[in-house]
C-alpha cells in the first residue's frame, strides 16, 4: 500500500516569508481564539451543557489558514461538524455555531446564508456536491465567487465525493475541495480508509490539480488555498487540497482513543502543534513579539469566556419552531399537527 | 371492452374547447417546462441525456436549443450528485429542475433527497429556500427492464420537507408541474410513463388557483370511492364506466398530490359513498393505500359502511414484461366487497385490470 | 411515576430465574453476534468502528479479538459499498451481518438494499441466496446530533424482499438476532438505540421456536389494544401500568417483527379488545402505523367499537436535545378517544411521553 | 480538459505473436458467433419478439479477449447488461441469457452461480461494489478464484464505482475492474462525462495499477486482462483496466443516434470493426486461412440461429414464480396474496 507522499505534517517551523505580518497575526488571533473556545466547549460538555462536542484541536493551521485566504464576501463555505475555526475566521456568530452543540438546533443558530458559511452538516461527504452545485450558479450568474468544500479523510470515501469531484472537472467550476486529514476517521486509521494512501493524490483521476500540505503550517495552508482560489476565480477550474494534519482530542468527547490508537502518537502530534508554530514562527520573523501574544491570549480569552457564556444562556428555540420551518409553504396537515402539539404536548 | 375512449373520458375532466389544446402527457410536461424556463431565469434543467437528447421520453425536447446550453444541461450519470448539485444551485439563488432517468434510479439519489434536499429548509431555519422540483418518471406499465417500474410514492411522502406530486391527466401535467416549479419548497413530481403517449385538452393560458394538495373528482358518483392517482385514474374510470352499465355509480377521486394528501376530499366523498377503494400499483405492504385508509377511517370511521379496501400491486418485485401482464392486484375481489361481482378480461400492459360486469 | 421499574415490566415478558442471564441489550445483541460468530464460520461481522473500537455503542465490543480481523473488521466510510460488499459476499458463500453505523446514515446504502440485496434472490431465481442482517441502530431518543434518530421502517417494510426485526427487550433482541442471521433471507434488524442500556433477563440456551414474523403480548389487557415496537413498547407498558391505576386494562402488542407483520395476532387481540392504538416515533403520514391501521381496519372491520388510532412523531424533522423534549406524538388525546382521558407530566427522552390519569 | 492517453482504439492490426493459435481462433470464433446472434437479437426486436434489446456490436474484442483469460472453474464474473459476448464466452446457457431481452425474466433464465456469470444487472455501478465483496470472499475462504466487474464509461461517475475501487485497494482483493470506454453513455460522450477524461487514469488514486489498452483488438484485451488476473491471483490486489472501443449501434433499439452524434463517427468505428482486424491479423500471421474463417462462419451462424430459435420458442416462466422468488423462507402473506392472484388474476 502507498504512503502519503504529502509534506510530513509538522516538521520544522512555518515559512512566513512571504506574509504580511498583519497576515500572520490575524491567523495567530483566530487560530488561538479557536483554541480557547474549544477548551470552552470541552468544558462545557463536561458541564452538561452541552450533550456533546466535537474539537478541533490540532486543526486550527488548516481551518484558519485556509478560511483567511477566502473572500468574505463572496465566496461560500459548505461545513461539516468540526469547521469551529472556520466560522470564526469567517465571522459567524459564534453563540449561534455552538447552538448546534448544544443541541438547541441541529444546523446551528447564526444565519448562514448570510455568513456565507453553511449550516452545520453531520453527514459525511454529503455537503460536498452543495458546493459543486453552488460553484455552478456562480458561474451561471456571472459572478466571481469561488464555493470551498470541507470534508475528512474519512468522507473521502464516500460516493457523494467522487460524484462532486467528477462533477466539478467536467463542469470545470470555481471549487476548492479542502480535505483535512487528521489521519484518523473515527477508530479508523488512514490506512485502512484511503486505498493508496493519499487523498491528494485523487485529483489527477479527475484532470484537476491536487496537492498536499502541511496542515499544522498555517501560511502554507494559506498560500495553498490562495492559490486555489486564484485559479478558480480566473476560471481554471477546481483543486482538490489536502491538509495533513491530526486530531489530537478523541472524535467526539464521547469518545475512547484508548481503544485504538497509542497515547505516544497523540502526544508526538501535540509536541507539533499548530500554534505553538506559528508563535514561534512569527517571532522568529519579526511579525510579533510579546507585547503582540500577550494582547492577543488577553482578547482570545475574553471572547472565549463571552461566547461562551453566550451560548450556555442562549434562550432556547421556540417549540413551534418545530413546525415552522419544515415547509416554506406551510401545508394544511401540519398545521393541524401543531395545534394537536400546542393543545396536547405545550402544556 | 366498452366503446368509452381514452379522449371522452379525458374530455369529461377538463372540456376540450376554445382555450384549450389537444397534448400528450409528455408534451404537456414539455410545454410547462418552456413556460417556467421563459418566465424565470433562474430556473434550470438538467440530468442525464435531457439536453442533447431531449431525454428518453423526449420530455426535454426542444429545451436545449430554446435555452442554451447553460439553462438545460446533461449531467454524467451520478443521481446522488445530481440532486447534491440542485441543492448547492438552490442555496445560490437558483430554481433548479433536475430529471432521474427513472423511479428505479432514484434511490442512490434518496440520502440527498431525505438528508439535504428535504431538510435544508428546516436545518437553516427558514434562510435556504429549496425551490427543487425533482421530475421522475415512475410508476410502470412499459414493459421495460428491472428498475424501470418502480412506484415510489410511500417513501417520500413519509419524508417531511417533501411535496409529492403525482398528475393522471396532460392537464394536471401541465399545471401541477407549474406549480411545483414556482413553490419554494421541494418537490417530487412522478410522471406516470405508462401515460406520456395519452393525448388530452390542456388548458395552457389558465392560471390554476387549485391550491397544492387539492384533489380532483375525476368521475362523480354515490356508491363507492375509487380513490387513484397517476396511470390508476384512468384504470379506475375505466371499472367506473364498466360498474356504471350494471347499475353502480363509482366516484373516482384522482388524490394527485400524495403530499400533501387532501384529508378534506377524501372524507367529504366518503361521507357521501361510504366506500372508499383506494388503488395503487406499487406494493401492498407499507404502501400509500395503507396512509389513505387509515387518514379516512381515522376521520370518517361512522361514515364507513364497509372497510377502506385496496386494491394494489402484490409485495414482488416488479416483473419482467410478460409476467408483468399476468400480474394484477386485487380489483375484482376487493372491488367486489363494495359493489357486486366483477370479473376481468383485460390483462392490459398497466398493473390494474379492467373489470367488466359479469 | 408509578413505582412500577423497568426490570419488572420486562420481567413480565421473560420471567428471570434458572435459564436467564441478566443483560443489557447491547449486552444481548453482542452475545447473539458471539454465538453465530462461534457457530457458523461464513459469519462475518463488518462496517465503521465495529472492529478495533468495537462499535459506537460498543455491541461489537470484543469480536474482532474473539474472531480475528478476517473475520470482523472496520470498513471505510462507505454504506453504499458496505452492503454491495455484503451482497458479492453473500453470492460467495458467506453469512455477512453488516452494521450501518445509525439509522440517517443508512440512505447512502438504500440502492444497494432495495436494488440489490433484496432482489438478488429473484433476480436469480432463487440460485443466490441473501442471508445478509443489516444491524441498524434505529429510532430517537437518545438526544444525538441530526440523523441519528431516524425510524425508517416503513421504507424497509414497503420493500420486496426484505423482512425487518425491531426487538424491544435484550431478550427478543438476542433471539430475534439469531433468527435473523440464521435465515436465508435478507433482515434489517432495527435496534433500539434507547434501550441499548435497559437491563432484563435473557434466555441464551433456548432454542425459541417463535416464527419470523410473530408478535408478542407483552401486557394482557382488555379495553384496547396498545401495538408497538422497539423503544415505544416499554413506554405503552407504562401507559398501561397508569391506565390500569384507572380500570382501564390496556394489552400491549409488541408487533418486532415489521415485515412480516403479524396480522393474525393483531386481528385475534383487537377481537378482544375492539380498540386499537398503533404508536410509533416516525412520522405519522405513511408511517408503519397506516399499514397496522388499514390491516386491521381491513381484516377485523366488524370488531372494531373505534377506529385504529395512531400515535406517532409528528411530520416535522427529527429536532436536536431541547425541542426533542418537546416534542412528542399526540399519546393524550389519541388514546383518549378510546379509553378515557389521560394528561402527561413525563417529558421523557424518547418521542412518546407518558401519559398519567387525571 | 485532459483526453484519454490510452492507446487509440482500432489503428494498426492486432499483434498475435505471442499467442497460440488455438487461442485467436477461440476468439474469431467466440466474436463471430456474438456478432451475428447479435443481429438476430436487433432482429428479434424488430419483428416484436424482444421489447427491446441492447447491442455490443463493436466490443466484441474487448469482451470475448477479457472473458478468454478467465479461468471459468475459479472466476466470477459481475455484468451489466451488455455483456453478451463475455457470457458467451464463458459458456453461458445463451437461450437463458438472452431470454432477459425478451422480457421473460430480468435477470435472465440461465443459472447464475453455476455459470460464475452473474444475473444481468441493470443498474449502473451498482454491481461493481458486489464484485470487491465476492472476491474478499474468496481470500477469506483461502480460495485463488478472481472477481472481475464489468461497467461502462457512463458507470464510471457513479459513487459506487468510487467506493468500490476504495474497498477493493484498502482490502487488496483480487478483483478486475474492466471498464468498457464505448464512448458514449446513452447521448453522452466522454468530455461530458469524465473529468479528466481518462477512467484507467483513476487507477493511481487508489494506489492500484491502471491500463488504458485497445479495446479493439482481442489479442492486447486478453493479455491486460491475463496480467491484471495473475497479478490478482498472486495477491497483488486490484487492477482498473480501460478498454477503449466504441458503441457503433445505437444505446438501445429504441435509441436514435442522430440526435446527439455524427454518422461519420459511427462509419470510422465500423471501419475499425474488431473481427475483421482480428481475421486480418490472424491471415497475416499464419494463424487461420480460408477454410477455418469458412468453418467458423457456417459453426457461428448454426449456433446464432439455433439460439434465437431456442429463445423465440422459450416458455414463459410460471407466474407462480412471480411469489415463489421473492424470499427462500416464503412468508403467510405472500402465499396469501399467491392464492389471490390464483384466484382472481390467473382465470
Ligand atoms: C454518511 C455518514 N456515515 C457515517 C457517519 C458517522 N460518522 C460521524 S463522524 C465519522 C468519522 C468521519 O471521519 P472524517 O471524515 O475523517 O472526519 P473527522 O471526524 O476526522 O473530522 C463517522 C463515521 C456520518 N456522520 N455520516
Ligand atoms: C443507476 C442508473 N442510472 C441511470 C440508468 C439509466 N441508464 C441506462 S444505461 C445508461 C448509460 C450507461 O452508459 P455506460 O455506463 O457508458 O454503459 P453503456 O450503455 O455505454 O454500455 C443510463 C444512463 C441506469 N441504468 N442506472
Ligand atoms: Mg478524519
Ligand atoms: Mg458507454
Amino acid at each position: 500500500m502507498q504512503t502519503n507522499e504529502g509534506p510530513a505534517a509538522g516538521a520544522g517551523l512555518p515559512a512566513l516569508d512571504d506574509l504580511a505580518p498583519d497576515l500572520s497575526c490575524a491567523f495567530y488571533r483566530d487560530m488561538l481564539t479557536a483554541r480557547l473556545l474549544d477548551t470552552e466547549a470541552i468544558a462545557l460538555q463536561r458541564q452538561g451543557v452541552f450533550p456533546a462536542y466535537v474539537s478541533l484541536r490540532g486543526q486550527e493551521a488548516a481551518q484558519v489558514g485556509s478560511a483567511a485566504a477566502l473572500d468574505r464576501e463572496r465566496d461560500f463555505v459548505f461545513p461539516t461538524y468540526r469547521e469551529m475555526a472556520v466560522a470564526l475566521t469567517l465571522g459567524v456568530d459564534m453563540v449561534g455555531y455552538l447552538a448546534s452543540h448544544r443541541a438547541l438546533w441541529h444546523g446551528g443558530l447564526y444565519d448562514p446564508m448570510a455568513s456565507r458559511f453553511g449550516a452545520v452538516n453531520a453527514v459525511v461527504g454529503g455537503p460536498v456536491p452543495h458546493a459543486v452545485g453552488w460553484a455552478m450558479g456562480e458561474r451561471l450568474a456571472g459572478r466571481r465567487g469561488c464555493a470551498i468544500s470541507y470534508f475528512g479523510d474519512g468522507a473521502s470515501s464516500e460516493g457523494d465525493v467522487h460524484e462532486a469531484m467528477n462533477l466539478a472537472g467536467v463542469f470545470h467550476v470555481p471549487v476548492v475541495f479542502f480535505c483535512q486529514n487528521n489521519q484518523w476517521a473515527l477508530s479508523v486509521p488512514n490506512e485502512r480508509q484511503i486505498a493508496g494512501g493519499s487523498v491528494a493524490a485523487r485529483a489527477a483521476g479527475y484532470g484537476m490539480p491536487g496537492t498536499a500540505v502541511d496542515g499544522n503550517d498555517a501560511a502554507a495552508v494559506y498560500r495553498a488555498t490562495r492559490e486555489a482560489l486564484e485559479r478558480a476565480r480566473s476560471g481554471g477550474g477546481p483543486t482538490l487540497i489536502e491538509a495533513v494534519t491530526y486530531r489530537v482530542e478523541p472524535h467526539s468527547t464521547s469518545d475512547d482513543t484508548t481503544r485504538y490508537r497509542k497515547a505516544a502518537e497523540e502526544r508526538a502530534w501535540r509536541e507539533r502543534d499548530p500554534i505553538t508554530r506559528l508563535r514561534a514562527a512569527m517571532r522568529a520573523a519579526g511579525h510579533a513579539g510579546d507585547g503582540f501574544f500577550e494582547r492577543a491570549e488577553r482578547e482570545a480569552r475574553a471572547t472565549a469566556e463571552q461566547v461562551r457564556d453566550g451560548v450556555s444562556a442562549a434562550p432556547e428555540p421556540a417549540g413551534e419552531d418545530l413546525f415552522g420551518y419544515v415547509y416554506r409553504e406551510p401545508t394544511g396537515e401540519l398545521a393541524r399537527q401543531r395545534r394537536v402539539w400546542q393543545e396536547e404536548v405545550l402544556p | 371492452m366498452t366503446g368509452v375512449t381514452v379522449e371522452q373520458e379525458r374530455a369529461a375532466a377538463v372540456p376540450a374547447g376554445p382555450g384549450t389544446t389537444e397534448l400528450s402527457m409528455r408534451e404537456a410536461v414539455n410545454r410547462a417546462l418552456h413556460t417556467v424556463l421563459g418566465e424565470d431565469p433562474t430556473t434550470l434543467v438538467f440530468g442525464e441525456d435531457v439536453g442533447r437528447l431531449g431525454g428518453v421520453f423526449r420530455v426535454t425536447d426542444g429545451l436545449q436549443r430554446a435555452y442554451g446550453e447553460d439553462r438545460v444541461f446533461d449531467t454524467p450519470i451520478a443521481e446522488s450528485g445530481i440532486i447534491g448539485v440542485a441543492v448547492g444551485l438552490a442555496m445560490n439563488g437558483f430554481r433548479p429542475i433536475p430529471e432521474l432517468q427513472f423511479d428505479g434510479f432514484c434511490y442512490p439519489a434518496v440520502d440527498q433527497i431525505v438528508s439535504q434536499m428535504a431538510r435544508m429548509h428546516y436545518r437553516t431555519r427558514g434562510t435556504a429556500a429549496m425551490p427543487i422540483t425533482v421530475r421522475l418518471p415512475s410508476f410502470g406499465g412499459i414493459q421495460a427492464p428491472e428498475h424501470h417500474g418502480e412506484s415510489l410514492e410511500a417513501l417520500f411522502a413519509h419524508v417531511p420537507g417533501l411535496k409529492v406530486a403525482a398528475p393522471s391527466t396532460p392537464d394536471d401535467a401541465y399545471h401541477l408541474l407549474l406549480q411545483s416549479v414556482r413553490a419554494d419548497d421541494p418537490v417530487v413530481y412522478m410522471e406516470p410513463k405508462a401515460r406520456y403517449w395519452e393525448r388530452g385538452p390542456v388548458a395552457l393560458e389558465e392560471n390554476r388557483a387549485t391550491p397544492i394538495g387539492s384533489s380532483r373528482i375525476a368521475r362523480h358518483g354515490r356508491h363507492a370511492t375509487l380513490i387513484a392517482w397517476g396511470a390508476m385514474v384512468q384504470r379506475c374510470l375505466q371499472v367506473a364506466e364498466l360498474a356504471a352499465e350494471d347499475g353502480v355509480e363509482l366516484e373516482v377521486l384522482d388524490l394527485r398530490w400524495l403530499k400533501p394528501i387532501d384529508a378534506d376530499g377524501l372524507v367529504s366523498s366518503v361521507a357521501r359513498t361510504r366506500r372508499a377503494v383506494v388503488v395503487h400499483e406499487a406494493p401492498l405492504t407499507a404502501g400509500l393505500g395503507a396512509e389513505v385508509s387509515a387518514l379516512i377511517t381515522e376521520r370518517a370511521f361512522r361514515d364507513l359502511a364497509a372497510p377502506v379496501q385496496r386494491v394494489t400491486g402484490f409485495d414482488v418485485c416488479y416483473p419482467a414484461g410478460p409476467s408483468n401482464r399476468s400480474t394484477c392486484p386485487r380489483s375484482t375481489a376487493s372491488c367486489s366487497r363494495c359493489n357486486g361481482r366483477w370479473s376481468s378480461d383485460d390483462h392490459g400492459p398497466t398493473h390494474l385490470r379492467t373489470a367488466r360486469p359479469r
